[in-house]
């Protein structure tokens, strides 16, 4: 048991991750010598070499590019993304060949990638540091996306994919990182692609994973004193989801709120909200109720909050939701 | 804050910014061993001494490729493929790379190096599959050291060059080559793979067939200077080779790949060549070329130039050339009989392979087609 | 009145939009010349000169980048991608500038760009020729989106987003390109915004868009002689989507099935999904279904009609929701 | 299909594919014209001849701009900006490029281009709004000749581009300049644009700003040859300018604009210089780089040789420099006032202007948004 940040446990995961296995290697723009610019992989590079952890040239389709050669090669690349908005450049090698390889090559070819991308708003940046791009990533086929929201996530969740043979986009929600947390470093808490029931209660369900599962949990504390009880998943897997958990916490509850950044349309929310929709057609007593970031570009930090699921908007779709 | 007083004016001498207008496809620089006459040439730089058989054999691949092609291209027309890319015109130029190519080595196609696959030991009918739509390119890339042909533009050359990365990382000998056309180098990819080759020093040949085409787009809308050039802008050499002339190919690529594994790093090197029929069977080049550029590409064929040197030489003879020929019209038949027998895929499969780890949502998908098929079976 | 194939309503409806406006280039691979590979640009470089009408090096990226710059400087540039899987190199340019921009510089700089994608399956094409990647686009703001599903509207509808202010990403579903109609070139049937109903019913509602259209009528057609009364809207617009029709219509027929190509997964089917479970919450007599390409890559041709809506899932998806 | 028989080598003479291993960061081409001592030296190929009020007026600049840059520095330390990317160092590179554009040029910076916005007459106040967090730039790009900053790297040197392209096509007179860094060299994007520029002989200057890092990442990691010369490779020239020379940066981008705005195309400077502070204010430098390079380049200091060059010259005196310091720090004052009084913008406005027509879903946000925050108001 050691108290790790956020970050620092992503840094641990990734040293396991390194000794474990002679061809994992980690890539990106100042991951080396620096450690990243949140320091995820600080100390790496001196520990395991420059041939490991390498400093790429400043190109994200170079990154995503080379590290699909290197793991037809055999090699199991770890790519940072220094920032959400910067994973752009990449996303044709992502979606065009990261993504399809495997099925193009009717299973021949292998390439298990991990793309780590620092994610989400609330740390007063500016233009493209902040922004949640997940949804993209999980509506193309032929890629995983998980996202961790807590330190023991944080640790086991990179490991897990990491070791995971397909390739992976790894969400990491930035404004997290400082957050800290007793790791058990010895046991894993539960599969990768497991959601988590992270409070349990009776009124209704708050789903949401990353950065947002703080504000659900917090919101779900401040409800408890006004006499609710709500129930929060913390999806970790977004693609694909553990709907089975998801279901049979609406089920129990019969309200379903979706919590997140990314903006509303066409997104992940919006499948969770049709699927949670379809599935539990009977039990629904509301509609399911979205709270998410704008349809706008992410705006400037100085009204980044009002832009921001928080916790007054999170109660008051409650409130909608049960007073439906 | 606005724009300074007064002042005079910086001035260069005319000299300074002028850069050498050359015409992209032009200049003496090319790297010939065998002239289109069939007589075989010095080069200062770059010689090739081969024993009698292997320049038979070099001629008996160009045979077969160009058959592999036209036969292909029948069968395309007969409606058995949807579509097939015609390397007509550029069978020295992928015969002479990929006979450099060795089993260390691995190479990275584009849609069109038939030849290459032919080199590597891929089977025609392998190839076909993916023109006929039966599957993505049916081999297996690491048995083959052929990685299945990339048709977004430029991709597979970042993929060579970090498969490059990956051999020096092993400690390992070999190279990667990574294919690509005139237009692709237009590319970000492409570019930032010079980029990563030249700072990794990865040992890795760019073989860029400049068949002059790019679709419709003529080598002037990609650039304005010899395409060999690029790579002097990134600290590499670069080479211009005749690619009509495998001879030239196979000692240049052979050289480059030499210093690739050698650990001296990159080459580029600029086949050029020709593209003598459409961009695929679906396109039609009248629109934009003129007949009389056919013609004197006609002129330098690869094939008839290797012809020409084995009989001067007296390396090849009649009796030869028909049994070439009749191995040829074998392989066309193999190929049309493979490629008949291609079936097509269950509907099921098309969720097989998406992951290697399976997927929940995959299954509860595959679950519903196959009830969903299985109703019409029931309906039967 | 003329009788015109879809492909070639666009072309003349790009004629006359290069006509009326001098500002108006087009520019992609190929669109010279040879008059793009469908043929959408036949002849307008002959008539309006290499100037407006710019055959571009190959490379997507630097299409719709140098398309930002001139739009900067006053023009309004009409790009081609050539097909729908090469739209990704240029995502980053699209995503982080194309759709930023006007809300970056507080609305001082206007990008009246279209982008041109022909898409969609059905046409027996290798890999990346026949892919929907429409929700990548819807999910972004800062961008509109739109798509014709017959001449009539390939005629307007071109026209009236290149006379649009905003970025609009212009869908073409190839496979209907050589569908006839006759096509008033007079006055415009309706607002790009708008959808249609383009069939009426009263049992359940079929909403979809661009190639999917002509199946669903058909569908609908199948359906009438088993009794069965489809109401057919075609969206037009994806983003933003014309509510009020959508809703009014399953509010009346309290039925609705999404039909369109793109993987379900976390896309514009499913916001049409659970937009349409919210606002018909106490009207919906079944969950909203979606009838659309499975989450794989689109697959190989021998297999794509499949992969595929085609009419007797469509008729599956309505038998179950009737049934529900 | 499988390998060739026999056969023999291809071979290349040693000299036919080495290239010349330059170490990027040296070079005997750097043109200068004013040494580090503030000695005024000749150059071949470039000359500058300014009025006195010139020489003083850029030294001003200089000064300015640097002010600027502390100043801001300041107000991010005292929590009055969120980031600030310093451009200690860099002051003669964004002067002499800043004051070689006329009114009819457009420049396109990235993040650090404070410099250029003060020659180009956007108020530094306005220019903090965006490290701030109250804008993402204020400006109207088309009144100053100067687009907002870009962030994303490389992005805007297409865009220059294309403004470039536009001057071509509307028959004017001008040029588009793209400023960007050495790490920005590696990205697709910024190759492509040499590749569009090279192809239309688009009337633009890319003016790159080597300042030696990319954030930890040292030169090294982006190029193995000058990056000036990367330009050969795309056709057009390139040249390195000692960037800390304020004359020289100004002599070589007026010569290039000159060369853009008559039609013969694009040229690439190389401005030789060091990034003195660091990345941004969240970045540390001591992690990855040594005090002792940090020391080398402060004897370059870009304004100590011009001021070292007006004394000398009798250009500039003691009352002179006293002047420039009080309108420094009267720039300073107006700067920190200016910042203070930029507000928090109201949280509604957040949906303005994402599109320019507007958009039914925002409409509804924007509804929702403020009956949300009016029931605070009401219960208040
Ligand atoms: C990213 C991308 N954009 C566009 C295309 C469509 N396309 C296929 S081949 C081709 C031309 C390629 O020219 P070149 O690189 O010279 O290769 P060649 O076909 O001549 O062998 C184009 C534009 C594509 N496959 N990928
Ligand atoms: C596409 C993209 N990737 C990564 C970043 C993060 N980033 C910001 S500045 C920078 C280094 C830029 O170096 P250089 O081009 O030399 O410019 P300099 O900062 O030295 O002026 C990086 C990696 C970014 N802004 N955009
Ligand atoms: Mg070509
Ligand atoms: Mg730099």
């Amino acid at each position: 048991m050691a108290t790790l940040t956020l970050g620092k446990a992503l840094n641990e995961g990734l040293r396991k991750s390194l000794e474990d296995d002679s061809k994992v290697i980690i890539m990106g723009e100042d991951v080396g010598r620096l450690g990243g610019v949140f320091r995820v992989t600080d100390g790496l590079q001196k520990d395991f070499g420059e041939d490991r952890v390498i400093d790429t040239p400043l190109a994200e389709s170079g990154i995503i590019g080379t590290a699909v050669g290197l793991a037809i090669r055999g090699f199991r690349p770890v790519c940072e993304i220094q920032f959400d908005g910067f994973v752009f450049p990449a996303f044709d090698q992502i979606v065009s060949q990261v993504a399809k390889m495997h099925y193009r090559s009717a299973g021949h070819v292998k390439l298990p990638i991990t793309i780590r991308i620092p994610y989400g708003g609330g740390i007063g940046a500016v233009e493209h540091h902040s922004e949640s791009p997940e949804s993209y990533f999980c509506h193309t086929p032929g890629l995983k996306v998980v996202t961790c929201s807590n330190p023991v996530d944080a640790y086991w969740m990179i490991q897990q994919t990491v070791a995971n043979d397909d390739p992976v986009v790894f969400f990491e929600p930035k404004r997290r990182y400082w957050d800290k947390a007793d790791v058990d470093t010895v046991t894993a808490s539960r599969e990768l692609w497991d959601a988590a029931v992270v409070r349990s209660g009776t009124d209704a369900t708050v789903i949401t994973y990353g950065p947002s599962v703080k504000t659900c949990l917090e919101a779900a504390a401040a409800a408890e004193t006004e006499g609710r009880s709500l129930e929060v998943v913390d999806l970790r897997a977004l693609s694909p989801i553990d709907w089975p958990t998801v279901i049979d916490s609406v089920t129990k509850t019969q309200h379903a709120i979706v919590v997140c950044e990314a903006p509303t349309y066409a997104s992940l929310s919006s499948e969770i909200a049709a699927r949670v929709s379809e599935k539990c057609f009977f039990s629904l007593e509301a509609p399911v109720f979205r709270v998410t970031g704008f349809s706008t570009p992410y705006p400037t930090s100085r009204i980044e909050e009002d832009y921001l699921p928080d916790l007054d908007r999170i109660l008051d779709a409650v409130d909608r939701s049960l007073a439906y | 804050m606005s724009r300074a007083p007064g002042g005079g004016k910086g001035a260069a001498t005319a000299s300074a910014l002028s850069v050498q207008a050359v015409q992209p496809s032009e200049g003496p620089e090319l790297v010939q061993l065998l002239t289109p006459e069939g007589e075989r040439v010095e080069h200062p730089d770059y010689s090739l001494d081969l024993d009698e058989e292997a320049y038979r054999g070099l001629y008996r691949d160009l045979v077969m490729v160009r058959r592999i092609d036209t036969e292909a291209t029948a069968l395309q027309r007969q409606g058995e493929l949807g579509l097939w890319a015609s390397l007509l015109g550029q069978e020295a130029a992928q015969v002479g790379a990929g006979r450099s190519l060795t089993e260390r080595d691995f190479a990275f196609p584009t849609y069109r190096e038939h030849g290459v696959a032919y080199c590597k030991g891929v089977d025609p009918v392998t190839l076909l599959g993916l023109f006929r739509g039966v599957n993505q390119g049916g081999w297996n890339p690491r048995d083959k050291g052929f990685q299945l042909y990339t048709i977004v533009i430029g991709s597979q050359t970042l993929h060579a060059t970090g498969y490059a990365m990956g051999i020096q990382r092993d400690g390992a000998d070999g190279a990667a080559m990574a294919f690509f056309g005139d237009g692709a180098s237009s590319q970000g990819d492409v570019n930032e793979a010079f980029v990563w080759a030249s700072v990794f020093q990865a040992p890795i040949v760019f073989f860029c067939q400049n068949n002059q085409w790019a679709i419709s787009e003529p080598l002037e809308r990609q650039s304005r200077i010899p395409l060999y050039q690029r790579a002097r802008g990134f600290g590499f050499p670069g080479v211009r080779v005749d690619g009509n002339d495998v001879l030239a190919v196979r000692a240049v690529t052979e050289a480059a790949l030499e210093r690739a594994r050698e650990g001296s790093g990159p080459t580029l090197i600029e086949a050029f060549t020709y593209r003598m029929g459409p961009h695929t069977t679906s396109d039609d080049p009248t629109r934009y070329r003129l007949a009389a550029e056919l013609e004197t590409w006609k002129l330098k064929d690869p094939i008839e130039r290797m012809k020409a040197y084995l009989s001067r030489s007296g390396m090849g003879n009649g009796e030869f050339f028909d049994q070439v020929d009749k191995a040829a019209d074998e392989l066309a038949a193999h190929i049309r009989a493979g490629c008949l027998a291609l079936a097509d895929p269950d509907p099921i499969t098309l969720f097989d392979h998406v992951y290697a780890g399976g997927s929940s949502l995959l299954d509860e998908e595959r679950e519903q087609l196959a009830t969903y098929l299985a109703s019409f079976e029931a309906a039967r």
